[in-house]
């Protein structure tokens, strides 16, 4: 990767060469206009450069048509920028359902990640190539901002809630990753790799990964150290709203909003409980705001959302992450 | 547009340069233009304070429209006869501003001053409640920082609408003070004999200085005071 | 404009206009109206605002180029609000952010 | 717009030393105590050419640090501390000020036919304000500086940083309210103090972008106050406000920063495109093409700058469909900035155009900024901001516009009027080679950077991986002879004050009202306020040709 010096980036994501289309597009109606402006000036100031200090040209006054055609004629040209870019953009946002679940925590000048099934790296983030992959990412102090340029993939990363990307590798290798948002003194230190790898690679490398248990169990673990259980059961004596099947379903507000619950809403519920009250039960809930880490908070919602998507099985054990044969891909 | 000056054809006094009135500034061609410069002045420095109070008032949107519940609940803590009482204040002393200009319009000298000293004391008194107020809140511990408290859940949600309270009122209080002292220049200017009806332009001016804090009151006051007023 | 000279009962009367508007507004925030509230409130508080504007700062009779300021004023802390909202209130509306 | 008064008689050396506004009063209180608009110009020519080269001493470092991939000439803390202070004091000491409160104040008066501006004693105040504020910076400068960008993105600035913040974040607020009393100043003045008959249809092009730069400074500036007013209080009481930990919203932050920031580098831009109108005009010999819609295409930056800011958020968190709003708001914003570049290009159509040394800076204004404009598209198009935001390709962009843009457009109108600012002609064989070196240096310094950008190469990074090398020292050592290029224009500008030949009233044959004063013109600038007849522009005798 160290060949010389690249005047252009790899295109090692499904997003990559759709991004760069767009770009040469750009680029492409950018040059003509560049070129069009600078040679009528160069050919008006030698055409009609001025020969005797005497000299007076004729007055022209201006055409009402040329100045609407070069007003109409760039707006719709940028409306076809904005279309395609707005198109991308959604792509972009929209991670597709079935993508490997990823969490990032930023904290300052590292980046701590924690793959589904438990295992922990720093800096670095393994992935199989051809399988999408959905980061959901906070961090702990500041803004920070994961970026990989060879995926064309940037997020910034706010504290106090989840932002969320995902990318799709197409091409095996190691890729950088850089924090995009200044983020204090050592911003240009907190840099990692992406080490796309082939499935069968990837699932040797999770298998010899530290063995910990999944995110979910870690959370299972966690919802019973703090007696969470205590309010939030599926039987009578609740006084908090019951979990189970929560992620995803639409909940009903104290002051008569409604919202669907995701992530963000779920770890706002744990560190701020009654910023948005479920109707029908009580401010109660203390908060847990500096209780539990953000690695604890991920494996919280890890825990919730496995309670949602396959039914209630009995906490502790999770269900198993489906595999689905990762056949080679064409890039989209 | 308001350049309606004097026809082209008579530029005679604009090149006498000191004789016009006293009050005739070098660079000005009539009084009438001198006094049209000044109230657009005042008026483009005013939409300067709006775009000001603006940044404010946006943080309050934004979050009252966020912790809607929090804000009820923290604004009820809110001494609204006091706050009540105060916008009455401001709206006398805007009369006796309104007033006190005309007096100056009018040649009315001792009217001017007797109206003048009224606004500045109407101000004063808008102060002492203002002062009042925030002796409760410090004395209730609502005061946003490491001695804040708060009772019931939504004491994180309080502190920012405490932060927005003091920033907004501590702000118009300071606009306040200023205006304050700008009367305390006219008052001096104005024992003197200096404004009459030929020239009362910084009296005119200043009056509209000081209805325009009237103004940003008018709308501090229900944002902050009335909106908790109705949830039991 | 400021050779219009206004006489003092028009003053007056904008003066009794603000006090009553001010007990109409204080009273009426004790009425659960629900959202209304807000919208009572904020147009109470804009009348006053105008009718200060209008006489008090003699508005009324001024040049057509002050009126223009105010109004851009306004429409810019306009733009402020509404764009900034439009942010905070379409956060939530795609599935994910 | 020649006026009825007869202009005196076009003589090449004025025999007996004239009475003119640098010689009617001597001693250091008649310059501080100035009221009059062209000393108050000089005093900021003055302040503003310190924090250009104290500003541009910074970037040299930065430059010179990136060298290598390594960060082996500074540490990261410092280095963190030379970016901020470098794009604070270039952003708010150097180019905010620069043409309005030099150019602007010089000559927006005798453009119109005043005596001064509408409030003198404000304009001089504006000028102490800004010393003020510059006082508070240099104070942080030296006790250690601020390393939070000239951004000042919270929860960093508010609660991370060690730095001085709130000393810098009070020096802008205060210098803040500078730039609101220039452009109330300039409002006022140009709607109440025009001479008979100038109507505004009729006033030069120049005016029109200082009366649209006028409107931004005084709806913008009060936000960015307000806001560091509150970042300032926020860091001392530790409240909320924009501190997720205690339920604020760093977002929000960003819109009220952005709110005023967007229309910041369009009060840098537009009084540039001002003096290029101006230039463009003189040295075609021509009257400017479509004067009403460059006119109102410089109302139509103010206003739409306002609508775009969320363009610097398309990933901060900020919902995807306000995105879809300031992107294609974005794109409206690119057209009047088009509209110009190809009035001024037509202007040239059939004129006789002169290579003299403010033409050459207008060439480079147009060719420049016209890339740093169209590079604006690829950050207001979504899809391919996501990939270059925070990237070189964003410095560059920046650059083109601030540097390659506002700095030419200074320094050719400084060019321009230097005869009648000082009443002295500079040379002119030197100033045509430190204008090429100048462009030349410029775009090998951030030519590259487009490049660095797109392959990914972060802002602000202290050090960077190796495969950057290459491009960066390309960039460092175009950065040395743009340095090299503009300490030029400061050695022989100041020369000709001294032994520079003295300048007849109107050496470029220009229409202004301007020229129609001797040069350096005198204190009152007309001795009888003119009366004006003619339409803007009028170089050629015939009537005029509608073409097309």
């Amino acid at each position: 990767m160290d060949q010389g010096f690249p005047l252009f980036p790899q295109q090692a994501s499904s997003m990559a060469p759709r991004v760069d289309n767009l770009y040469f597009y750009l680029l492409a109606v950018s040059f003509f206009f560049a070129t069009l402006i600078a040679l009528s000036v160069i050919y008006f100031a030698i055409r009609y450069r001025r020969r005797s200090e005497s000299e007076t040209p004729p007055g022209v006054e201006g055409s009402l048509k040329l100045e609407v055609a070069w007003t109409v004629i760039p707006l719709l040209i940028t409306l076809t920028f904005f279309f395609w870019g707005t198109k991308l953009f959604f792509a972009m946002n929209r991670p597709p359902t079935d993508a490997l679940e990823i969490s990032i925590v930023g904290k300052q000048w590292m980046w701590k990640i924690q793959h589904a099934d438990g295992q922990r790296e720093i800096n670095e983030l393994h992935v199989p190539v051809g399988r999408a992959v959905r980061l959901t990412m906070t961090s702990e102090d500041v803004i920070h901002d994961f970026f990989v340029p060879a995926f064309r993939m940037k997020k910034d990363v706010v504290p106090g809630r989840y932002a969320t990307a995902w990318f799709e590798a197409t091409r095996p290798g190691r890729y950088h990753v850089f924090c995009a948002q200044y983020c204090g003194t050592k911003h240009s230190a907190m840099t990692g790799w992406v080490e796309v790898m082939d499935p069968l690679a990837f699932q040797n490398w999770l298998a010899g990964g530290t063995g910990s248990e999944s995110l979910a169990s870690a959370g299972a673990k966690l919802f019973a150290l703090h007696a969470c259980n205590t309010c939030h059961r599926p039987d009578s004596l609740a006084r908090g709203p019951n979990l189970e099947g929560l992620f995803g379903k639409t909940v009903k507000l104290q002051d008569g909003r409604t919202l669907v619950a995701d992530e963000n809403y779920i770890r706002e519920s744990i560190v701020a409980p009654n910023a948005k009250l479920v109707a029908g039960f009580q401010p109660i809930m203390p908060t847990f705001q500096g209780l539990i880490s953000e690695e604890g908070l991920l494996q919280l919602v890890a825990y919730i959302k496995s309670l949602s998507k396959a039914g209630p099985s009995p906490a502790g054990i999770p269900p198993p992450v489906k595999e689905s044969a990762p056949e080679r891909e064409a890039p989209k | 547009m308001a350049d309606a000056r004097a026809p082209a054809a008579a530029p005679s006094d604009a090149s006498v340069t000191h004789a016009g009135p006293r009050d005739l500034q070098h660079h000005f061609d009539t009084m009438e233009q001198q006094r049209d410069a000044s109230s657009l002045g005042m008026w483009v420095f005013l939409v300067t304070e709006i775009l000001f109070f603006g940044g404010l008032f946006l943080a309050y949107t934004v979050y009252r429209s966020e912790y809607a519940r929090a804000f009820a609940e923290a604004s009820r803590h809110l001494d609204i006869t006091l706050g009540t009482f105060n916008t009455v204040v401001l709206i006398v002393s805007s009369l006796t501003m309104a007033l006190a200009v005309f007096s100056a319009a009018t040649g009315r000298r001792r009217a001017l001053l007797v109206l003048l000293i009224a606004t500045m004391v109407l101000g004063g008194v808008f102060l002492g409640v203002k002062a009042v107020e925030y002796g409760h809140k410090f004395h209730d511990h609502l005061v946003p920082g490491p001695h804040f408290r708060f009772p019931g859940p939504y004491a994180r949600q309080a502190e920012i609408f405490y932060s927005l309270y003091f920033a907004m009122t501590g702000l118009h209080a300071a606009h306040m003070i200023v205006g304050i002292g700008i009367l305390t220049v006219l008052v001096l200017q104005a024992r003197k004999g200096r404004y009459g009806p030929a020239y009362y332009t910084p009296v005119e001016v200043s009056g509209l200085y000081w209805h325009f804090v009237d103004i940003v009151w008018i709308f501090l006051f229900p944002l902050l005071y009335l909106i908790g007023r109705h949830i039991h | 404009m400021a050779q219009h000279v206004v006489p003092p009962k028009i003053y007056f009367a904008v003066f009794t206009a603000l006090i009553v508007l001010t007990a109409t507004t204080t009273a009426i925030s004790f009425l659960d109206l629900g959202p209304w509230n807000t919208v009572v409130a904020l147009g109470i508080a804009f009348l006053k605002a105008t009718l200060v504007a209008l006489f008090f700062m003699h508005v009324k009779y001024s040049p057509p180029l002050t009126r223009i300021v105010i109004a851009g004023g306004l429409f810019w802390l306009a733009i402020l609000l509404a764009l900034t909202l439009s942010d905070f209130l379409t956060r939530g509306w795609l599935a994910v952010s | 717009m020649s006026s009825a008064l007869v202009a005196p008689p076009e003589s090449k050396h004025p025999v007996e030393p004239r009475v003119n506004y640098l010689n009617a009063t001597y001693g250091v209180k008649s310059w501080l105590l100035t009221r009059d608009h062209k000393r108050i110009a000089l005093l900021y020519l003055a302040s503003i050419t310190f924090f250009f080269f104290l500003g541009g001493l910074f970037a040299l470092l930065i430059r010179l640090e990136l060298l290598t991939p390594a960060g082996d000439l500074v540490q990261s803390q410092t280095y963190n501390k030379l970016f901020t202070m470098h794009g604070v004091i270039m952003v708010f000491f150097f180019l905010i000020p620069s043409i309005p409160a030099v150019l602007g104040n010089f000559l927006i008066p005798m453009m119109i036919g005043a005596k001064d501006l509408a409030f003198p004693r404000l304009n001089l105040l504006s000028w102490y304000i800004y010393m003020v504020g510059a006082t508070f910076t240099l104070w942080a400068v030296v006790h250690g500086g601020v390393d939070t960008g000239w951004t000042f993105y919270t929860p960093y600035s508010t609660a991370s940083s060690n730095t001085h913040v709130i000393a810098t974040a009070v020096g802008i607020f205060i210098t803040g309210f500078s730039s609101i009393l220039t452009g109330l100043n300039f409002i006022v003045t140009i709607h109440t103090m025009r001479a008979p008959g100038l109507t505004w249809f009729r006033l030069p092009l120049f005016v029109w972008s200082h009366y649209a730069t006028s409107l931004i400074f005084v709806l913008a500036t009060p936000v960015i106050a307000v806001t560091l007013l509150m970042v300032a209080v926020e860091r001392l009481f530790h409240l909320g406000i924009f501190d997720p930990r205690l339920g604020g919203d760093p977002i929000l932050f960003q819109h009220l920063f952005w709110f005023y920031s967007h229309p910041a580098v369009y009060i840098m831009v537009l009084p540039a495109m001002g003096v290029v109108s101006e230039l463009v005009t003189t040295f075609s010999r021509k009257n400017i093409f479509g004067y009403k819609f460059v006119a109102f295409a410089s109302i139509g930056i103010a206003v739409l700058g306002f609508l775009v800011w969320g363009h610097h958020m398309f990933v901060s968190g900020q919902s995807v469909y306000a995105g879809m709003i300031f992107s294609l708001l974005s794109f409206l914003v690119a057209i009047p900035s088009a509209v110009k570049v190809f009035n001024w290009t037509a202007t040239m159509y059939k004129g006789s155009i002169s290579y003299r040394t403010p033409m050459l800076y207008a060439f480079g204004f147009i060719g420049l900024f016209t890339i740093g404009g169209l590079t604006g598209l690829f950050l207001a198009t979504l899809g391919v901001d996501v990939h270059v935001h925070d990237t070189y390709f964003i410095v560059a962009h920046f650059h083109y516009i601030m540097v390659g843009g506002a700095i030419m457009g200074y320094l050719g109108g400084i060019h321009y009027w230097w005869p009648k600012i000082s009443g002295k002609l500079y040379p002119e064989a030197w100033a045509r080679f430190a204008a090429l070196v100048i462009f030349l240096g410029f775009n090998l310094t951030f030519f590259p950077q487009f490049i660095l950008g797109y392959l990914g190469m972060p802002r602000r990074y202290h050090a960077y991986p190796p495969e950057f090398q290459v491009l960066n020292v390309m960039s460092t050592a175009g950065a040395s002879i743009l340095g090299a290029g503009y300490l030029m224009p400061m050695v022989y500008l100041v020369w000709s004050m001294r032994y520079g030949k003295a300048a007849p009233a109107n050496p470029w044959g220009s229409t202004g009202l301007e020229w129609d004063t001797p040069s350096p013109p005198p204190t009152e600038n007309f001795a009888v306020t003119p009366v004006v007849t003619d339409e803007p522009y009028h170089y050629s005798p015939g009537e005029v040709e509608i073409v097309g």
